[in-house]
């Protein structure tokens, strides 16, 4: 399979290849929302420990 | 049983500490169904007779529509254990799992888009399926709209649980009432996204995709719930300890 | 039993029927919603009587959407919910005093003038005669699945669009199976399966809703 | 719980109740037997309508429980709810309703063939008989609050549960709220009061002060 034919994919290229991305993309975000959270989390309750130790 | 459950599950810091000895597994586990089914869907599985590689695009539209409704039927499971059991678990884990959804929801729906683009000329057809993920997507924005609106942490568990299985109720009459529409409209054609009878080497980069598609699920809920988790129980002892040595 | 669960809901119409405003906005709503069709699509024969069943139906729909949001408000803003939680009767019945009083003082006009809409939109008779059947089955499963709504937002004091976005998806079925009937209607086709299909639906929520409005109600009466 | 208590005794055993992480009451403990009155007093905001609420069976306390003959109200909810009277801030008075219907609303709530004779006496207690036919939405906020206080009267139940019932009402309500609850507390009924103003001390009271105002 050389590299041309990937990308076109049998002329569907486009229309895989953005899908996949886009797929990707929403992978990304649910982890990017996760981690962020997290992180939000974090200074909460750093917030929160310091403010009743 | 019901013990060997509450230690491992029901009790919040219990899923806690069981949570962080499943992730590493389920990363893997996901990690590994996703490459196989990324690199056999695309390069290995035979082109389609017909779409040629255009179906390929199959391998990311069935997976995330199958991962939405499975979110929601889990939703209605943990619906019905919060409000007959009280299982703040279950509360935690169902409206986590309603954002995950909405987002695999709305992928189901674009990459059917662009999958109708070059097979049927348009961007969206009224097929039963893909009608029917449309409104799984409506019954999504209102439990999120829902549970956005109430201010109290129990009634908000609450509330929720009562709309999953609302939605849980009405989502095979809402599935079943839309094909029986489709084919006084449009005569009973077949479903033109009904996966064709698919050869073996085209199925299991499919399965692969489908395991994988929930596996990230599974990641990403336990996750968030994890978050929530420290949220709710932010006065506890253990928390105070986990946060201590984590940051 | 029954007679103080007739006087409820006796009492309930008694006070609907005082406020004039709350059931004859919702049927001025479903007028002027179906007259705006024919404005907007042109006034040719063919055209309207084809789309009439959409408009009379989702006309219907929007206008009990629109009214079944304030049949619990006035009790929980009183707090005459409080008292319905402690009444010798089970939640479930008293919910479904309300739901059929709510039914006959709004859903009863609409289907009454709903013929009337029919001529409009050049129906024939035999089309208005389904009309009216396939609304009577209609109605009473918008009106259970919206009471499960509006328990659910009745503690909640900025709500706003929040019920429609909750409730319209589930009143699909219904939607599809009402104006498959007119369809069929119009073509002469065999109409056993729509009325059997709705007649179901009828009982699938008469059997969860009352049920679930209750529950709901609890969860509101704990603001 | 320590003694055996006779039948008719309600047992708060160590409540706490949680809001969005903020514990607004928390070892509330009490025990009040037949014939008796709990006065629960405590600043503006420190969870009086709440420990009110909890004890109706609105909300679910996060420990500890609520016993009536020695059995948790949340697994008795229904039964234990329909020997309850509960008077709120709020009157649960229907606004487009006469004040006769209203009654006769209430009787069919709780089940009670509504006999007019008894309406009338009711009303003439409360000295309501006057306004029967107006509508509720016309009554001052005395009249409105003598009209939800009329219903302990017309349909009888074992408990009681008052919050700042004698808001809105002049000295003539006081003193007739007094009379219903001396003749409650001597049938042997329980009542809970959450109010400021001292009660008539010829009853059997049990006080309950609440902590301080919560965050």
């Amino acid at each position: 399979m050389h590299l041309n034919e990937i990308i076109s994919m049998g002329g569907y290229g486009l229309y895989v290849w953005t899908a996949y991305s886009i797929t990707l993309l929403v992978f990304g975000m649910n982890l990017f929302t996760a981690i962020r959270e997290k992180k939000r989390v974090k200074k909460t309750l750093r917030h929160y420990f310091s403010q009743t130790s | 049983m019901l013990h060997w459950f509450n230690q491992h599950f029901i009790s919040l810091k219990a899923f806690y500490a069981t949570s962080s000895a499943l992730l590493p597994w389920l990363i893997t586990a996901f990690s590994l169904c996703f490459a196989y089914g990324l690199i056999a869907g695309l390069f290995f599985a035979p082109a389609d007779y017909q779409q040629g590689d255009g179906f390929r695009i199959i391998y990311v539209h069935v997976p995330s529509a199958f991962t939405a409704m499975a979110i929601y039927a889990v939703m209605a499971v943990s619906g019905i254990l919060t409000l007959v059991f009280r299982m703040k678990i279950a509360a935690i884990c169902m409206s986590v799992s309603a954002s995950i959804g909405a987002w695999f929801t709305f992928l189901a729906l674009v990459t059917g888009a662009i999958w109708g683009k070059p097979m049927w000329g348009t961007w969206w057809i009224w097929d039963a399926r893909l009608t029917s993920v449309l409104i799984l997507l409506f019954l999504y924005f209102g439990f999120i709209a829902l549970q956005s609106v109430i201010p109290d942490q129990q009634s908000r568990d609450r509330a929720g649980a009562i709309m999953a299985i609302v939605g849980v109720i009405n989502l095979p009459i809402i599935h079943y009432s839309v094909i029986w529409w489709n084919t006084l409209h449009q005569g009973p054609t077949l479903s033109k996204l009904a996966a064709p009878s698919i050869a073996p080497d085209m199925l299991h980069p499919l399965l692969a995709m489908i395991a994988a598609f929930l596996f990230f699920y599974a990641v990403i809920l336990l996750l968030r719930m994890r978050n929530q988790i420290v949220l709710r129980e932010i006065k506890t002892q253990w928390v105070k300890e986990v946060m201590s040595h984590a940051s | 039993m029954l007679k103080s669960l007739l006087t409820i809901t006796h009492q309930e119409i008694v006070m609907t029927l005082r406020q004039a405003y709350s059931w004859i906005t919702p049927l001025l709503f479903f007028v002027i919603v179906v007259c705006l069709f024919p404005l907007a699509l042109g006034p040719d024969e063919n055209t309207l009587n084809k789309v009439a069943p959409g408009i009379i139906w989702v006309g219907a729909l929007l206008a009990i959407v629109m009214s079944i949001g304030n049949i619990f408000r006035s009790d929980a803003e009183e707090g005459h919910l409080d008292l319905l939680l402690l009444s010798a009767h089970p939640l479930t019945l008293l919910v479904l005093c309300k739901l059929i009083s709510h039914w006959i003082t709004h859903c009863l006009p609409l289907i009454v003038i709903s013929p009337l809409l029919g001529i409009l939109l050049h129906l024939n008779i035999h089309e208005e005669s389904v009309l009216v059947i396939s609304l009577l089955l209609g109605t009473p499963v918008f009106v259970l699945l919206g009471a499960i709504g509006s328990a659910l937002v009745v503690g909640i004091r900025s709500h706003g669009l929040l019920l429609p976005i909750l409730i319209m998806p589930l009143y699909i079925p219904v939607l599809i199976f009402g104006t498959g009937s007119m369809i069929a209607a119009s073509a002469n086709l065999p109409l056993a399966s729509d009325f059997a299909m709705m007649g179901a639906l009828v009982l699938i929520s008469l059997a969860f809703a009352p049920l679930l409005t209750s529950a709901a109600l609890r969860i509101g009466a704990n603001q | 719980m320590q003694t055996t208590p006779t039948e008719q005794t309600l047992v708060i055993d160590h409540l706490r109740f949680e809001r969005n992480n903020i514990t607004l009451l928390d070892q509330i403990h009490s025990t009040v037997n037949a014939g008796e009155l709990l006065q629960v007093r405590g600043a503006n905001g420190c969870g009086k309508s709440t420990l009110l609420r909890l004890l109706a069976g609105y909300l679910e306390p996060h420990d500890g429980a609520i016993f009536w003959q020695n059995k948790s109200i949340t697994e008795q909810r229904e039964c234990y709810q329909q020997n309850i009277h509960y008077v709120g801030h709020r009157n649960g008075i229907k606004s487009t309703l006469t004040v006769a219907e209203n009654l006769k609303l209430q009787c069919a709530l709780s089940n009670i063939r509504f006999e007019p004779t008894n309406a009338q006496a009711v009303l003439k207690k409360m000295g309501l008989q006057h306004i029967t036919d107006k509508h509720a939405a016309h009554l001052s906020a005395g009249q409105l609050r003598r009209l939800a206080l009329a219903r302990l009267a017309l349909t009888p139940n074992k408990i009681w549960i008052l919050d700042e019932p004698t808001t809105a009402l002049d000295t003539e309500g006081q003193t007739v709220l007094n009379e219903l609850l001396t003749q409650h507390l001597t049938h042997g009924g329980i009542a809970i009061v959450a109010t400021h103003q001292d009660l008539d001390k010829s009853h059997p009271t049990k006080m309950l002060h609440l902590g301080a105002a919560n965050a």
